[in-house]
C-alpha cells in the first residue's frame, strides 16, 4: 500500500542519524519532527537563527518572538542557542547540517533539485534559504509526492522546472517508493504497494535496485 | 562623534531619512520586525526607497504599510510571496514596485561583507541555477561559487530587546535574526528598543550587538500582534 | 553521528591527529590558549604538522613547547616575534620552521570563510604591501583588494570557559579570540574547558558557541601562570 | 621646546573628537590612553576582541583572560563587550573605528606608511593587526619621533622600508611637529621648538603650512 504523508514521515525520522543536526524545510517537511523521539539527540535548527528548537507552541507557549521558518510559532528546548542570520547561514553553508529534508517540485536522477518557482510566467519568484540549505547540508533529503496534481512523474531524467541546486540531492522519499539519487543515478531502495517494474512502466528514468 | 543618541520619539529616530535611500528592515516575518520606525518612515515621508529585508511584508502593517504607502521603489529580499504578502502581491503584478530575490544566506552574508569591509566573495549558493545569471561563476579548489557583492545601507531599521546607553544591545530569541547583521552594513543604524538599562547593567560576554554599530536608539512599547499558524 | 564527546582524559581528547596534519591552534598570546590540549598532543607524537595560531608561542610553554619538540613543519600566524618567542625564534633562524606570515584580520577572516563555506573573499588589507605578492588584486567599486582563499583545519585546539553536555561554549573575557573561528573551521573540534554543566544552564542567548561546532570535550583544571607586562 | 613622549601623547588626546571609537598601537601609542579623561566618552577598542577596554591592571586586578593587544592585563569599563576575532576585525577592516593611533618606521608625504618590517634580511617578520587598522581606521595617526636612530627623516617623500598600507595616514604627530599628510602631501600644523623653515631644512619632503 502507498504511504500516507505521516507513515513517510516516520520513515525519514527513523532513517536520521541519532545525534543528527537537523533542519527541516517549510510544509510537509515540518512534519518529521513529530517522529523524532527525545531519545535519538537529534538537534532540529531553524534558519531563522536557532539550534535545538522544540515542537509546535501552543496556547501559553506562544511566544511571537519564538518562531520557525515557516513563521510559525514553536518552543525552546534545553541546550538551545539563538544566533543571527549571517552565522545561521554560516552552519549550513560551511556543511555543519548533517542532514535536511525539503520538498519538491522535481528530483533528477542525477540529484538536481527544483522546489523554488514553478516556473511560470506570472509567480512571484522567492526562494528564502532553499537554495542555501540544498548545497549546504551533507545529506540533502526530498519527502515528495511521486506524481504531481496532472499525474506527471516528479522523479525525472532532467529537471524542465528552474533548478534551486545541482547535484545536491542524495535522498527521495514518495508514498509510492523511497529512491537514492546521484551520480548513478536513480536507485530503488523500498517500495510501497508497487513493484520495481511497475515504478518502471510510471517513470521515465532508468532505475536499478539497492 | 560616533555618540549613541537616545531619542525621545520615534519621529526624532527616523528624521533625516532621505529620498532614493537604501534602507535595510530588519525582520523575519513579523518577529523581529521595527513595526515603530517603519511607521515613524511613513510619517517622515521619505519615498523612492530600496528597501532590504527578508519578506516583503505580512498583512497591512510595518513594510506591507510601508508599501501600500507607495514609498518603495524596490524590494530586494529572499522571499516576498508569503500566505498573507497581498499588498506586496498586488503591487508586483500591477509593475509598481521592482523586486531583486536574493537567496537568504547570500543577503545575510552580503550585508555582512559590507559591515565587515570586504570587497565581495565567491558564494556556494544559486550555482547553475537563474539566480545565477550575469554573475561571474568561479571554480576554486574543485567547486564552483557565484561571486557575490556587498549590499549596504543608507539606513537600518532593526529592532531589539534592550539597549544600554553606549548602545550595545541585545535580542531576544528569533527575533534576533537579521538585526546584528543590518547594524553592522548601513550608514546609520536605528535601532527600537523595549527598555533602556544603564550602562554596566548588560553582561558583556552577552551583548550581541556593540554599540560602535549604534547610531540612535528609541524605547517604544511592546506590540502584541497575533502569530499566523499559532495553534 | 554528531553527538559531542565528552571524555575523561586530555589523552582521549587528542587520540587519532593525524601526522600532517592542519591545526588551529586558540589563544592570543597566553589568553585562550589550549595548554592542556597542546601537551597533550606533544605525548600524542603526531607530527610534520602545520600550525594556524595567531602568535608562534611564549616562552617554553604551550605552542613553543609543541615547537620545541620537533613537531611543527610549517606555521601560519601574524605575529611570531614576540618578546618570549626565543624557542620559535631560533627554530627559524636554524631553517627548521617554514613561516607564513597573515595579517590578522585576514587570518580570522579566512577561518570564518573555511566555517562558512566561502570559496574566497576580497579583501582590503594588505594591498600594495609584500604580503600582496602572488595575490590577486581587483578592484571592486573604486577600491583594491586582495582575493583570499579558506584556511581550513584538519582539527581545532580551543580553550573555553564553560560547556554544556551538548558542547554548547561560552568563554571569559579576552580569552575568546580565535576560539568561537577556529571551532568553525576544523573537521574536528576539541576544546578544553574548567566547567561542564547540565545542559540547560546555559543562556541561549549568550551561547557563543554552539555545539554543532564542537566534537570532544575534556575538562581541565584552571592554569595559573604570570602574564607579561603585569604591574 | 621639542615635546617629550608624554606631553606627545596628551596633545593627541586631545585631538581625538569625543565619543570616537579608537584603537590605540601596541607600544607608544598606549600612552594615549592615560590622557583620555572619562568625560571625553571616547570607547577602546582592542583587536583581540573587546571594547570600552579601562587602563592597565594592577596587583589582584590582574586576570590572564584580560589582556590588550599588547598581551598586557588590562581592566574592563562599564558597557564593556566581548567579541571573537573575525567580529573584532569586522570592526577595524568595516570602517567602523573613528581613529588609530600607530607607531611608524616611516610615513610618506601622501600617507604611505610602514611600520611593520624593518625590512632587514634576518627579521622575522610579524605583521599582527597593522595593515588591517591602516586600512580600516577612518582616521589614521601615527605617532613617532621625527628622525631615526640615524638621524635619518622618518617622514619621507617615498617609504624605503616594506609598506604596511597605501595612502591610509592622516596625521603625523612627532617630538617637532605635526603633519597632516594625504593626496595634498605634507601639511604642517603645529611645530615645537623648530621654526617651518628649520623643518625644511632637516627634511626632503615638500611641507607647506595649515
Amino acid at each position: 500500500m502507498a504511504l500516507n504523508p505521516d507513515e513517510l514521515a516516520a520513515i525519514i525520522a527513523g532513517d536520521i542519524p541519532p545525534y543528527s543536526y537537523v533542519n527541516l524545510g517549510i510544509g510537509r517537511p515540518t512534519r518529521v519532527a513529530d517522529h523524532l523521539t527525545p531519545g535519538s539527540g537529534v538537534v532540529l535548527h531553524t534558519e531563522n537563527g536557532m539550534l535545538n528548537m522544540g515542537p509546535a507552541a501552543t496556547g501559553e507557549q506562544v511566544d511571537t518572538d519564538l518562531t520557525n521558518a515557516g513563521k510559525q510559532p514553536v518552543t525552546e528546548l534545553p541546550g538551545a542557542s539563538y544566533f543571527h542570520h549571517a552565522d545561521s547561514f554560516m552552519m549550513m553553508r560551511g556543511g555543519h547540517l548533517d542532514v535536511c529534508v525539503l520538498g519538491a517540485f522535481q528530483v533528477a536522477a542525477n540529484g538536481d533539485l527544483a522546489n523554488w518557482h514553478t516556473g511560470e510566467a506570472d509567480a512571484i519568484p522567492a526562494v528564502g534559504g532553499a537554495m542555501d540549505l540544498a548545497i549546504g547540508a551533507r545529506q540533502v533529503f526530498v519527502l515528495m509526492s511521486l506524481f504531481d496534481k496532472q499525474g506527471r512523474p516528479k522523479l525525472v531524467p532532467e529537471c524542465t522546472q528552474p533548478l534551486t541546486g545541482l547535484a545536491c540531492v542524495s535522498r527521495v522519499y514518495t508514498e509510492l517508493a523511497v529512491f537514492d539519487v546521484g551520480p548513478g543515478g536513480a536507485v530503488v531502495r523500498d517500495t510501497f504497494g508497487i513493484t520495481v517494474d511497475g515504478l518502471r512502466e510510471r517513470l521515465d528514468v532508468p532505475l536499478s535496485v539497492l | 562623534m560616533s555618540q549613541v543618541q537616545h531619542l525621545d520619539s520615534v519621529d526624532e529616530a527616523v528624521a533625516g531619512i532621505e529620498d532614493g535611500s537604501t534602507v535595510l528592515v530588519g525582520g523575519f516575518g513579523l518577529a523581529g520586525m521595527p513595526f515603530d520606525l517603519i511607521d515613524g518612515l511613513i510619517r517622515q515621508g521619505a519615498t523612492d526607497l530600496t528597501i532590504v529585508c527578508n519578506n516583503a511584508g505580512n498583512g497591512e502593517v510595518g513594510l506591507a504599510a510601508l508599501l501600500q504607502a507607495g514609498r518603495v521603489r524596490k524590494v530586494i529580499c529572499s522571499f516576498p510571496r508569503q500566505s498573507d504578502s497581498y499588498v506586496f502581491d498586488a503591487l508586483y503584478r500591477a509593475g509598481r514596485v521592482e523586486l531583486e530575490v536574493v537567496p537568504q544566506g547570500n543577503l545575510a552574508e552580503r550585508m555582512r561583507a559590507a559591515g565587515a569591509g570586504i570587497g565581495g566573495f565567491y558564494s556556494p549558493t544559486a550555482v547553475g541555477t537563474m539566480l545565477a545569471e550575469g554573475k561571474e561563476t568561479r571554480t576554486i579548489d574543485g567547486r564552483d561559487y557565484l561571486l557575490e557583492l556587498p549590499i549596504r545601507g543608507d539606513v537600518a531599521l532593526v529592532s531589539a530587546h534592550r539597549a544600554d546607553r553606549m548602545g550595545n544591545l541585545v535580542y531576544r530569541k528569533t527575533a534576533r535574526n537579521f538585526g546584528p547583521v543590518m547594524a553592522t552594513a548601513a550608514e546609520t543604524t536605528i535601532v527600537q528598543v523595549h527598555e533602556v538599562v544603564p550602562t554596566g547593567e548588560l553582561d558583556p560576554e552577552a551583548v550581541v550587538t556593540p554599540g560602535i554599530f549604534v547610531d540612535r536608539v528609541v524605547r517604544v512599547a511592546p506590540r502584541h500582534y497575533t502569530v499566523q499558524g499559532a495553534r
